[in-house]
């Protein structure tokens, strides 16, 4: 296993620790590392709490910041944070404006979360939930409420940290949370495996010319195995099939989000973009807000991922604001 | 042994600490078929640090409050699917034998029985969709005419755990609905749920024990 | 070869095409796709332009914005661009304030570098060079001139790039540049080889439990080749030879970079960079600046690198300026 | 043949061009031991380029402007220190024999010197610095030797081969001083230096072009 590692048992703790050094934008509540909370609560706001699995850096804890959350509940790799956790967050950063939660459709993370929201209300903190479900290749048309949440989340982080920050209402934000998940379709496509620190061999076994379209970002198999093709070919077929269940029109605008699952080079990123575009272009669709990088990640797997959202007018807005978290800015254009 | 008590408690946490040590790589290898492979790890991770806090509080306690304390730790320990679940069953059988300084056929049906429903609540799925509920569902129902029938403990609970692992292998002709794997449903026909696995471990361990002291 | 490719051949170009549909604030000059220059000149203000080759995204080009850079030439993969085409960027960028450039110490990029400020020379354009030499692995003290050029450049661009931004003088850009090259130290460790697109095997082979201390950012030789440690002891043995040459004292102040090489987890540089900070700590050493992210990669490789900068006070005020490009932002505290 | 006109310079690209074709993985593995990798394809890479520029332009274009497309093609195609240094050198070839219709061999004097003096003076190395300076010096010097002696063209080259194959084995027992190379010192000895290496191809396969014609 090729890994910066102590002792495996202590990756994540040993990784927020190294974070909190760094970025003392971010402190941890109730003396627990794995509950980290923004270092400046701002009054009557709405809280935005999100919690997940560690090995997805920057998502889920990365996007705690100005414009965007306000506490993320960490877990182990790949593995829910406790309800308590989750808990504890939202009791931090509750403002008395209530505290949205956004987080992945995983059975382990809304059992947790349901359980934290119970708790909480116990409290008198209002608490709504938005579960991100963007993952086209987890589910059928129709089954949506199956699918796995990817790197689409990102969205609807951007879209509820921007109208959180704006003052709205918890029921307002959750609104827009919400439309910017129905909005929001991902197509993933993993080359290899990942390493869990604590399991310390891949997580599964493909062949030195294949991919796996559809992959999930624990290594969850996907639609189909094949032989790697060329990039355009890879893209048109996971756009082929994102535009299949959308309706986007001539002159209408989108954000697109590539992302590299953590071992693919940014270069090859740039390359799946470009097709992206031409395929968008070729419909009359316009790429409005672009981001290409890593924002969820499978620890070291090598693949990428295609988000699109798509923007109305109030979306626009929101995606267009400013934010800046430790691992995420954007200066408004 | 026909009762079981709050000492011999610690000792079954600690039976099924090394029976989840001893499946770890079985569990991994199972749960990455159409899951994550962590099953194998939050699993033994909880079970031992649920055996450890048994072991630290001691059979003062009385059995509702170590189960308690299981419950509490495991939901800290391992918050993963079945992590929660496990802790929320513990939780719940707790409750349900409230007061018990020894549990005889029909507290062990109650056990089972509140076990299960905390599953089914917290988790919402049905019986047939392939998860841990399809072999709770026998064991409380077993353990429940078991109980009217005046049968023992042992024999109980050894025919809980026959009917458990039928109902695990009825699991393999399942399409699962929930979790990880329910995006692969027809890819999961053949295998047997991981959960549900975890769930026939259990009852045969404590099968076993109670029969064997 | 895992990657996502089209014709390897076109790889630069089409990366290039996808930077330029995704980020409108960078353009290209002379009909070159590889002479990439800001979309905005300022008038008067000094420019800059670095380059070098590709494959190490965001260097060298993904630092051209707001705050940093104004143009860089972009080479094949690992390779020098050709003088013509960094000529072509000094020509586009020069506002009359004269141009510097800023690139790593390797014989293919001076060569080219020269033979442009030749050009550019002829031209009546004032050019200066700044020619980064961090990594302390690639030489000897006293041979610090034959060091190689990596992460560290990051240090050079951002003051550089500040001072320029504040309206400085081509001398003082350039005085700033170089006692940001001088007090900047790099180690690197690498544990497994990129792939060349056109090569299309590993540039290297190490064992499965094997690290490179001190490789370089192409895959050249390092200092040693051992047994992968833990994370704590491999920043021990870098930070060593940090230390070792230079003169950090109690109270001072540093900026630090830890960069993933391309194929290092997140998750892993913040352990890394954990144990940076306690060594730090434990001299007195206050880390005020810190980044932990991609900077300089080598496609895929696996591995990080340590770059430390030894602040002054006008060091600290240019590298806390804010800054704005397609793949940095900086917003200041 | 006992000179060498425009139209032999083509032919002579081309055949420079098919060498290095063959030669792109021994040089891709030469340079990987103390460098990068590179060299195999950006020779290959610009003297196909430089072959395919000649081509188009023709003989009639004459030497000195044929090599000057040479080298502006490879400067172009190949900014790698080896492509810049070798196109450096044709350009200084170019000057060296304007006005020449047909190479005798104290043109190709000439040539080699002013190909020599230009990659020292671009590339800042001295002989004996492990590059390829190493072996353009006993070419020129061997063809200056071979002019004074009135040696014909293609026995002036195959001394000159000669001579830059002995300087090429030289460079093993020689520590790098520059390039990427340079950062290996001791692991560079017993190495023979890749850029030498070029040099010696360059030379031999001009010898062996100007006899079998
Ligand atoms: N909604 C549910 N209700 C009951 N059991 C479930 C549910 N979803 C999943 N399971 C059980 O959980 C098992 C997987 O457990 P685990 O590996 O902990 O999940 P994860 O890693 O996805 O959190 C499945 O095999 C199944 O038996
Ligand atoms: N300063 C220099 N002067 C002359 N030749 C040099 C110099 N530096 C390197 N070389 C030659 O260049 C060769 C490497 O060429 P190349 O692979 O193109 O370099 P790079 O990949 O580093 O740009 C070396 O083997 C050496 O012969
Ligand atoms: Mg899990
Ligand atoms: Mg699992
Ligand atoms: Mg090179
Ligand atoms: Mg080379």
């Amino acid at each position: 296993m090729k890994k910066f590692l102590n002792d495996p048992v202590n990756f994540v703790d040993e990784m927020l620790e190294g974070i909190y050094k760094a970025h003392p934008a971010v402190t941890h509540a109730a003396g627990d590392l794995r509950c980290l909370v923004t270092a400046k609560t701002r009054p009557g706001k709405v809280g935005i709490a999100t919690g997940g699995g560690s090995g997805h850096l920057p998502t889920f804890l990365g996007f705690v910041g100005d414009g965007m959350l306000d506490g993320a509940a960490v877990g182990g790799v790949f593995q829910s944070p406790s309800a308590e956790q989750m808990y504890q967050v939202t009791k931090h950063i509750d403002q008395g404006a209530g505290v949205l939660y956004i987080y992945g459709n995983y059975t382990g993370d809304i059992i947790n979360f349901d359980m934290a929201a119970e708790l909480a209300d116990l409290d008198g903190i209002a608490v709504r939930q938005v579960v991100g479900n963007d993952d086209v290749a987890s589910s059928v048309v129709g089954e949506e409420h199956k699918r796995r949440g990817v790197a689409g989340i990102f969205f609807i982080y951007k879209t509820a940290g921007a109208a959180a920050a704006e003052g709205l209402s918890l029921d307002e934000v959750a609104r827009l949370a919400d439309k910017a998940r129905l909005r929001t379709r991902t197509m993933g496509v993993a080359l290899s495996s990942c390493v869990v620190p604590e399991i310390g061999h891949a997580t599964f076994s493909i062949g030195e010319d294949e991919m796996e379209i559809g992959m999930g970002i624990h290594g969850e198999p996907g639609i189909s195995r094949k032989k790697l093709a060329p990039a355009d070919a890879v893209v048109d077929e996971m756009m082929g099939r994102i535009i299949a269940e959308t309706d986007y029109k001539a002159g209408d605008d989108v954000a697109v989000l590539v992302n590299g699952l953590g071992g693919t080079p940014l270069e090859e990123l740039y390359i799946l973009f470009r097709r992206v575009s031409q395929l968008l272009e070729a419909r009359g669709v316009t790429a409005k807000h672009v981001w290409v990088g890593e924002f969820a990640t499978s620890m070291e797997m090598a693949g990428a991922s295609i988000s699109i959202l798509h923007l109305d007018e109030e979306l626009d807005r929101l995606v267009a604001a400013p934010a800046n978290t430790p691992f995420f800015q954007h200066v408004a254009g | 042994m026909q009762t079981l008590k709050a000492a011999d408690l610690i000792y079954l946490f600690k039976s099924w600490k090394d029976l989840f040590a001893e499946q770890r790589e079985f569990l991994i290898a199972l749960d990455g078929k159409v899951g994550d492979s962590d099953l194998g790890i939050t699993m033994s991770k909880s079970f031992a640090a649920a055996a450890e806090a048994l072991e630290a509080e001691g059979e003062a306690a009385g059995i509702a409050r170590l189960l308690r304390t299981a419950g509490a730790t495991m939901a800290r320990t391992a918050p993963s699917t079945m992590g929660t679940l496990t802790a929320t069953g513990f939780l719940r059988a707790s409750k349900a034998v409230e007061g018990r300084d020894a549990l005889e056929t029909a507290d062990m049906a109650a056990f089972w029985r509140a076990y299960r429903d905390g599953v089914a609540e917290r988790g919402k799925a049905k019986v047939g969709d392939k998860t841990l509920l399809d072999v709770l569902d026998p064991i409380a129902t077993t353990l429940e005419a078991q109980a009217s029938a005046g049968a023992p403990l042992s024999d109980a609970l050894k025919a809980a755990a026959d009917a458990a692992e039928q109902a695990l292998e009825a699991t393999k002709s399942m399409l699962a609905q929930h979790g990880k794997a329910a995006a692969f449903q027809e890819k999961t026909v053949g295998l047997q749920d991981a959960g549900a696995t975890v769930g026939a471990f259990l009852i045969r361990r404590m099968a076993d024990f109670v029969a064997s002291r």
